[in-house]
């Protein structure tokens, strides 16, 4: 069972971010990341990480997604611009890619990895209030600076988005 | 003796006390002309007022030169000073200032001649602001050289004066003066660069000491150089009669000759004499000469008594030289500045005799000639400037008849013309005179022969009152007019010194007498025998 | 301190008080200057005799030395001091009533004979600083303050020559005195460096006493001889010996006046002066040579003063020849006489000068009425008749010429004949006999041109009758000094014995000094020596009357009555006529040689260092420069060369890497990532 | 056949590589945004995968919150610098904007 519910969410990641990355359309792009960001979620839950599953979802899809079409309506001109975008530097980059690929995949592959005695143990308890006392004790500082660089990329972000009145 | 004033030892008020004026000429604008003006003069004469009471507080009995006790006016404080620097050991440098009857006429001769300086710049137009302030920084830098007693100090304050000078005259200089400027610096600095190596020399030879610690130093305490117990054994000037120790004399005997400056260093000066403006000709002649012949005094001779016996004929030698010399180059001269310079060079020769004589006669009239030559020298000097700032020439053959039409000026002139000759009654005769006599003794031949010198003076210089003061006035020079009330009260004090001088020399006698005893002593004891022939 | 000592200071000071009051206020007194130049000096004449008859009351010498330098330390266990002070002896009354008697005269002639001067009261100043100089070498007891009036006497001789220095010839003259006179006074000075030396002490009295104790300067008595014969340089500079002669005749640039002050009666007086107080000292060998130089001094100068034709020119060879004689009387051992011979001559010889001076003054303005500028109102040959026009002048001048011509009754015979007496003594001790022989040559020789000078002035016709008409008698106050004098010349003066002074006061009083010197080395002693010279006089006394006599004869025959042809003998000898007229051609001979070889020598040197010194100093300049041009090639080429190369190496790089910059992100991205993994290939 | 920890990474290989293609092809920029978004993604299974298989339970998941995090600030920056390129180019594609080569 859970074999089929891995493999099942690794399809849905991996074809939906080929979609993504080899789709001309780039609206079709930006609906199969909404895919792609689903499957990892899933991939999530199978890893015990429910409360990442869920941020996943809430930030990448509620978040990220909609700002991403955002930008896509933004800056193509609807009339007469085509929506599709092109690619370059293709031979290269699939080159290098797959040797990333090659190099990662003999990595992974070869590797003898240190295995936890409770490995693969699939739990069914919540980790949300772990990581809330992780976040307010152990790692209260980084959570702090995380949530000030948040600011100021909002800030930042508004600052620059915004439209000039003078110039 | 001891001078304070608000805590401040009075040496170090006479010497920094220029810096003063200089940073507040530098803050004046420079529009302010004659706030300017008015301030380097107000700061140069109490300077005079600080060395006319030092001179009258000044101890006659004591000796000073190699003894630190009968100094004057001492201010010793510790410096530099670097703990333990691998090899080199710690450094120690004092600020030690002091004088004796050595320095105490120059250091007068100093201030006078700079207050002076001032008043004969007065018709300076061309940047006005920079010309004084490096004017008073020239005058800390002559005044530093002839008090301070550390050989380090000593040599700061010989490069300090240099500077300025070379600006002096590189810019308010005459047509050439580019090429004086820079003949006049390069040749200095030759000369600072031996004196340089053998301070050093000296430095890595010499060590003492120190109270505070109880440790051995190196030291640049001139005084300490001059006992031969504080010599390192096995260091490189240690021993008496060694090559290296001739060597040494012989790199800070040519470190002072081309100050001096002793044939054949000589060529400089003319150069700067003629491009130089009148102020900056007089302190040259006044006060820069005398460095090189004091430097021999206090460091030279007192430092390497050995070698200065032994070179004792080849400096007298040189000194014959440059007085007949410098009186055959005066006689062919067609500018008056020229001349004068050259006559420069045959007066100094006289104090480089009377030094060599080595007894003391000589050294007195030597030093008295130092200082005779300092204000007769700066009239003379002056009395071309007060013709050139008028008539805008100094070819001697373009004047004549100036007697009638410059009375008052002439008057001046006849004293300072006869106190050059070496007339009786003026101050000059009293020095060249005492030098002769002294040197006589030592050099028989050589100084009679060098008394040649004194007709080719005579020759010279009458032939120069005559050329430009008899006679009749050529018509283009109709509308001079005599000389004013600034440039008489430059000239009267230089005169009533030298007549004064001349009749009473004991008020400056008094004062060297003593030390130039012991100087003679100290020179003549530490090498044993008298050479000469 | 004796209180005459105090007037004796008095003397001394009051002309340089008249002079310092002159220079400085000169221009407010205008034409009051001379009054009150002439009063100070009259004050000082007074007080001169005062001086000069409580001193020959009494035998004691009046001294005072005080220490004017003192060195502080010892030499030869003797403390270094220079000393000076003051003395008054019977030579020092004496000359101090010569110098002020004739400084007073002059200072009354030139009342009137300077009176239109432009610079009036400078004039009498420096008459002022002369006088004070003059005194204070008579005054002085020492060598360094005899040097110093020495020298200032110098310098108020080149100021009074070269008064109207509008002219060039005067300022030349006064020029050409100082500086002659400098190298005179070099050889004093070099004798001054001997003594010193030695004896560490500059007074007469210390040295005297030092040498007669035995010790000689380098225990040499060569070095003694020379001590006294540099000293006696002075001499040869200030009283104009050959061959130093040659400024006095050029000085008589200067007023008339000032010629018979300095270069007459006092200045060049004051050489012989020098001789006399250095008499104790001077060895038999420095006499010989002294003598010899006055010998030939006078010699030289009286041939000179035959041909002259400028009247002070005459008088000036004269006064050269007549200190020639001074000196020679001294040097052969005449002391008294020589002494006398200087006052005597003092007094004639300033007279002499006077009473030209008169004629002079006479000619210029009878010239200047005339509008006449071209005649030279010096000349004798332009004079002639003037007896009948100027009775006092004439016979005042006459008194003078018969003095100086050595005609007896008058003070000039009395003293010359002592001399000439002297100078027989000493060749029969020595053998000398050239000496004498010159001395009668050169007593004939005066005789003669002196009466010639006078014939031309005053005797025969007037050459312009036009100009006759308007000369007159000069005013009192020129001729008043001219009768004075004109007493003075007079024996009665000097000995109560017409033919004999050395039973006079003169002789008793300023008798043959103390000699000092080592015995052997002195000359004839003193009272063999006096003796033999009262065995000459009546010889002598015959010889010079005869001589004088004939001088005067021939004078007459020549010019008054014409027997002979003055003109015929020039014709005749020209080249000699022509030698002497030239002065033996002196002039020519020390421009020829001293003067332009040293300024030859001057431009020599000057051309050395402005070429050749300082070439080297440029040159080692210019060689700076060439090795830091060639190291800055270097520089260029090679060092920056290098630099440069690299620089063009990367950028040629640069231009082959370029192509890689696409200035698109990716591909930089892409290379990035190789790169990163090739470093991961590495270090896995 | 047990899913392992080697799965995982697999998966995450697969998706990065597909992130750096997209990063590396893409013309238009938002393109690019988002194959950086799959590598981040990529990265995060990276993370909660050792968290799992390892011994860090909640360590791994904390670094992945944090990455989270910084994705979405990253977003939010990186559209506005888009925006603005747009608004200046007039152009959203990366091989046009050249700037860096002068």
């Amino acid at each position: 069972m859970y074999e089929i519910i891995f493999y099942f969410f690794a399809f849905v990641t991996v074809a939906s971010a080929a979609v993504v990355v080899f789709s001309r359309n780039i609206i079709y792009s930006a609906f199969a990341l909404l895919f792609t960001f689903f499957g990892v979620a899933g991939l999530y839950v199978l890893l015990n990480a429910d409360f990442l599953a869920i941020t996943q979802l809430m930030v990448y899809v509620g978040g990220i997604l909609v700002l991403l079409l955002f930008g896509v309506m933004l800056t193509t001109n609807t009339v007469s611009v085509d929506i599709k975008s092109g690619s370059l530097n293709v031979f290269p980059a699939v080159t290098v890619v797959a040797a990333i690929v090659g190099l990662l995949t003999g990595v992974f592959w070869t590797s003898e990895w240190f295995m936890s005695s409770t490995m693969g143990e699939l739990t069914s308890q919540t980790t949300s209030k772990e990581i809330g006392n992780a976040l307010i004790t152990t790692h209260v500082l980084p959570f702090e600076i995380a949530s000030v660089i948040l600011l100021v990329a909002i800030v930042g972000a508004a600052m620059m988005a915004r439209r000039e009145r003078v110039k | 003796m001891e001078l304070n004033i608000l805590n401040i030892g009075v040496l170090t008020w006479l010497t920094f006390l220029p810096i003063i004026g200089m940073v507040v000429v530098l803050l004046l604008p420079k529009e302010q002309k004659t706030a300017i003006r008015w301030t380097s003069l107000v700061f140069t004469l109490l300077q005079v007022v600080l060395a006319c009471m030092v001179f009258a507080k000044f101890d006659r009995s004591l000796a000073g030169v190699n003894s630190a006790e009968t100094m004057q006016f001492k201010e010793l404080f510790s410096w530099i000073n670097v703990i333990s620097t691998g090899w080199f050991g710690s450094i120690k440098i004092d600020y030690f200032l002091g004088i004796d009857g050595i320095s105490m006429p120059m250091v007068f001769l100093t201030a006078l001649i700079s207050c002076i300086a001032v008043i004969s710049s007065w018709s300076i137009e061309k940047s006005i602001k920079g010309y004084f302030a490096l004017l008073l920084l020239l005058d800390t830098g002559m005044m530093g050289v002839f008090v301070s007693l550390d050989f380090f100090l000593f040599y700061v304050f010989w490069e300090v004066m240099l500077l300025p000078m070379y600006f002096l005259i590189g810019v308010w200089g005459g047509p050439r003066r580019e090429y004086a400027a820079i003949k006049f610096f390069l040749y200095t600095l030759l000369g600072s660069v031996l004196l340089l190596l053998a301070m050093l020399a000296l430095y890595f030879s010499v060590s003492v000491i120190d109270p505070a610690t109880g440790e051995k130093i190196h030291t640049f305490n001139m005084l300490a150089m001059m006992n031969p117990a504080n010599y390192d054994a096995g260091s490189i000037l240690s021993g008496v009669s060694t090559t290296w120790r001739y060597l040494a004399y012989i790199a800070i005997f040519i470190g002072f000759a081309i100050k001096v400056p002793i044939f054949p260093f000589h060529t400089w000066l003319p150069d700067a004499h003629v491009e130089a403006p009148t102020a900056i000709s007089v302190i040259l002649a006044g006060v820069l000469l005398k460095m090189g012949t004091y430097g021999l005094m206090r460091i030279g001779f007192p430092i390497f008594p050995d070698a200065a016996m032994h070179y004792l004929y080849p400096l007298a030698f040189l000194g014959f030289v440059n007085i007949i010399y410098g009186a055959l180059c005066a006689m062919a001269q067609k500018d008056f500045k020229k001349l004068i310079a050259y006559s420069s060079v045959s007066h100094m020769g006289i104090v480089i005799l009377g030094m060599a004589a080595m007894n003391t006669q000589g050294m007195v009239g030597g030093m008295l000639q130092m200082f005779n030559h300092g204000t007769i020298t700066a009239m003379l000097f002056l009395i071309v400037g007060v013709i050139y700032d008028r008539a805008h020439t100094r070819g001697l053959d373009d004047f004549g008849g100036l007697m009638n039409k410059m009375p008052k000026y002439s008057g001046v002139m006849m004293i300072a013309f006869f106190a050059a000759i070496g007339l009786p009654g003026l101050s000059g005769f009293i020095s060249e005179a005492f030098s002769f006599l002294g040197a006589f003794q030592t050099f028989r031949w050589l100084t009679i022969a060098s008394a040649f010198g004194i007709v080719l003076t005579a020759g010279y210089m009458l032939w120069t009152l005559q050329r430009v003061f008899l006679g009749t006035l050529p018509e283009k020079w109709n509308d001079l007019t005599d000389i004013n009330g600034r440039e008489l009260a430059m000239l009267i004090p230089l005169a009533i010194i030298t007549i004064v001088l001349g009749i009473f020399p004991n008020l400056m006698l008094d004062v060297m007498n003593v030390s130039a005893n012991t100087l003679v002593d100290l020179v003549k004891g530490s090498a044993g025998v008298v050479t000469g022939n | 301190m004796i209180p005459e000592l105090n007037i004796a200071l008095a003397i001394l000071f009051l002309p340089l008080v008249s002079f310092l009051l002159l220079i400085f206020f000169g221009k407010r007194f205008l034409n009051r200057s001379g009054h009150i130049a002439t009063t100070f000096l009259g004050i000082d004449l007074i007080l001169a005799f005062f001086l000069f008859f409580s001193k020959l009351a009494t035998e004691a010498v009046w001294d005072i030395t005080v220490t004017w330098i003192d060195f502080h330390t010892m030499v030869n266990n003797i403390p270094l001091k220079l000393d000076i002070g003051i003395m008054v002896d019977n030579l020092t009354t004496v000359m101090l009533v010569v110098v002020t008697l004739i400084s007073f005269l002059v200072h009354v002639f030139s009342l009137a004979y300077m009176k239109d001067d432009v610079r009036y009261s400078r004039y009498y100043a420096n008459l002022g600083i002369f006088t004070f100089s003059m005194l204070g070498i008579v005054v002085t007891n020492n060598y360094l303050l005899m040097y110093v009036f020495w020298e200032l006497v110098g310098l108020s001789s080149y100021l009074l020559i070269g008064h109207w220095y509008e002219k060039k010839s005067a300022s030349d003259a006064a020029k050409k005195a100082f500086i002659v006179n400098r190298v005179g006074d070099l050889g004093f000075f070099i004798g001054i460096m001997i003594v010193w030396m030695q004896y560490s002490t500059l007074t007469f009295h210390g040295i005297f006493t030092a040498i007669g104790s035995g010790v000689l300067p380098y225990d040499s008595n060569a070095w003694l001889t020379a001590a006294g014969l540099l000293i006696f340089c002075g001499a040869i500079g200030k009283s104009a010996q050959f061959p130093l002669h040659v400024w006095l005749p050029d000085a008589m640039e200067g007023p008339t006046p000032v010629s018979a002050l300095i270069h007459a009666a006092t200045m060049v007086a004051a050489g012989v002066y020098l001789v006399a107080r250095t008499f104790p000292m001077l060895t038999a060998d420095a006499l010989m040579v002294i003598a010899y130089f006055g010998a030939v001094t006078s010699f030289i100068a009286a041939t000179i003063a035959i041909v002259q034709n400028d009247i002070k020119k005459i008088l000036a060879y004269s006064t050269v020849s007549q200190l020639g004689y001074m000196v020679m009387g001294l040097g052969v051992g005449a002391f008294s006489a020589g002494v006398m011979h200087l006052v005597t001559h003092a007094a004639f010889k300033a007279g002499l000068f006077l009473a030209s001076g008169s004629v002079i003054y006479a000619m210029h303005r009878a010239l200047h009425h005339l509008n006449d500028h071209h005649t030279d109102a010096q000349d004798v040959r332009s004079m002639g008749g003037l007896k009948s026009k100027m009775p006092v002048t004439f016979w005042t001048m006459t008194m003078f010429t018969l003095a100086i011509s050595g005609v007896p009754l008058t003070s000039g015979f009395l003293s010359k004949d002592e001399i000439l007496a002297g100078t027989l003594a000493y060749s029969h001790f020595t053998g000398h006999s050239l000496i004498p022989i010159v001395g009668f040559l050169v007593a004939g020789l005066t005789a003669f041109y002196m009466f010639r000078m006078l014939i031309l002035t005053f005797m025969g016709e007037h050459k312009d009758a036009h100009r006759f008409e308007h000369i007159h008698e000069s005013p009192k106050a020129i001729i008043i000094p001219l009768m004075v004098l004109a007493t003075f010349s007079f024996f009665a003066f000097f000995s109560l014995n017409p033919i004999s002074a050395s039973q006079g006061w003169f002789f008793e009083k300023i008798s043959y000094p103390a000699v000092v010197v080592p015995e052997k080395l002195a000359a004839t002693p003193t009272e063999e020596f006096v003796e033999e010279i009262h065995h000459q006089h009546t010889m002598a006394m015959a010889l010079s009357v005869g001589v004088s006599g004939l001088g005067i004869l021939i004078a007459f025959i020549t010019y008054f009555w014409k027997k002979i042809s003055a003109d015929a003998f020039e014709r005749m000898l020209k080249p000699l006529h022509t030698f002497l007229y030239r002065k033996w051609f002196f002039d020519e001979l020390y421009d020829a040689t001293v003067v332009a070889g040293t300024v030859g020598l001057a431009r020599l040197l000057a051309w050395f260092d402005n070429t050749i010194i300082d070439g080297i100093v440029n040159g080692a300049a210019w060689l700076t420069k060439i090795v830091s041009v060639i190291s800055g090639k270097f520089d260029t080429l090679v060092v920056d060369g290098m630099v440069n190369f690299t620089a063009f190496f990367t950028g040629m790089m640069g231009q082959t890497v370029q192509k890689v910059q696409t200035g698109k992100v990716q591909t930089y991205m892409i290379f990035a990532i190789i790169g990163f993994m090739v470093l991961l290939a590495l270090y896995i | 056949m047990t899913i392992t920890l080697t799965h995982f990474l697999l998966i995450s290989a697969i998706l990065f590589s597909l992130g750096m293609y997209a990063v590396l092809t893409r013309r238009n920029a938002i393109m690019v945004l988002m194959g950086v978004e799959l590598i981040l993604n990529s990265a995060n299974i990276n993370f909660l995968a050792f968290s799992r298989f390892g011994d860090m339970n909640i360590e791994g998941q904390m670094a992945a919150i944090f990455v989270i995090i910084l994705a979405a600030a990253e977003a939010a920056i990186a559209l506005a610098i888009v925006l603005n390129i747009y608004k200046r180019f007039h152009t959203v594609n990366v091989d046009e904007i050249s700037f860096l080569k002068d």
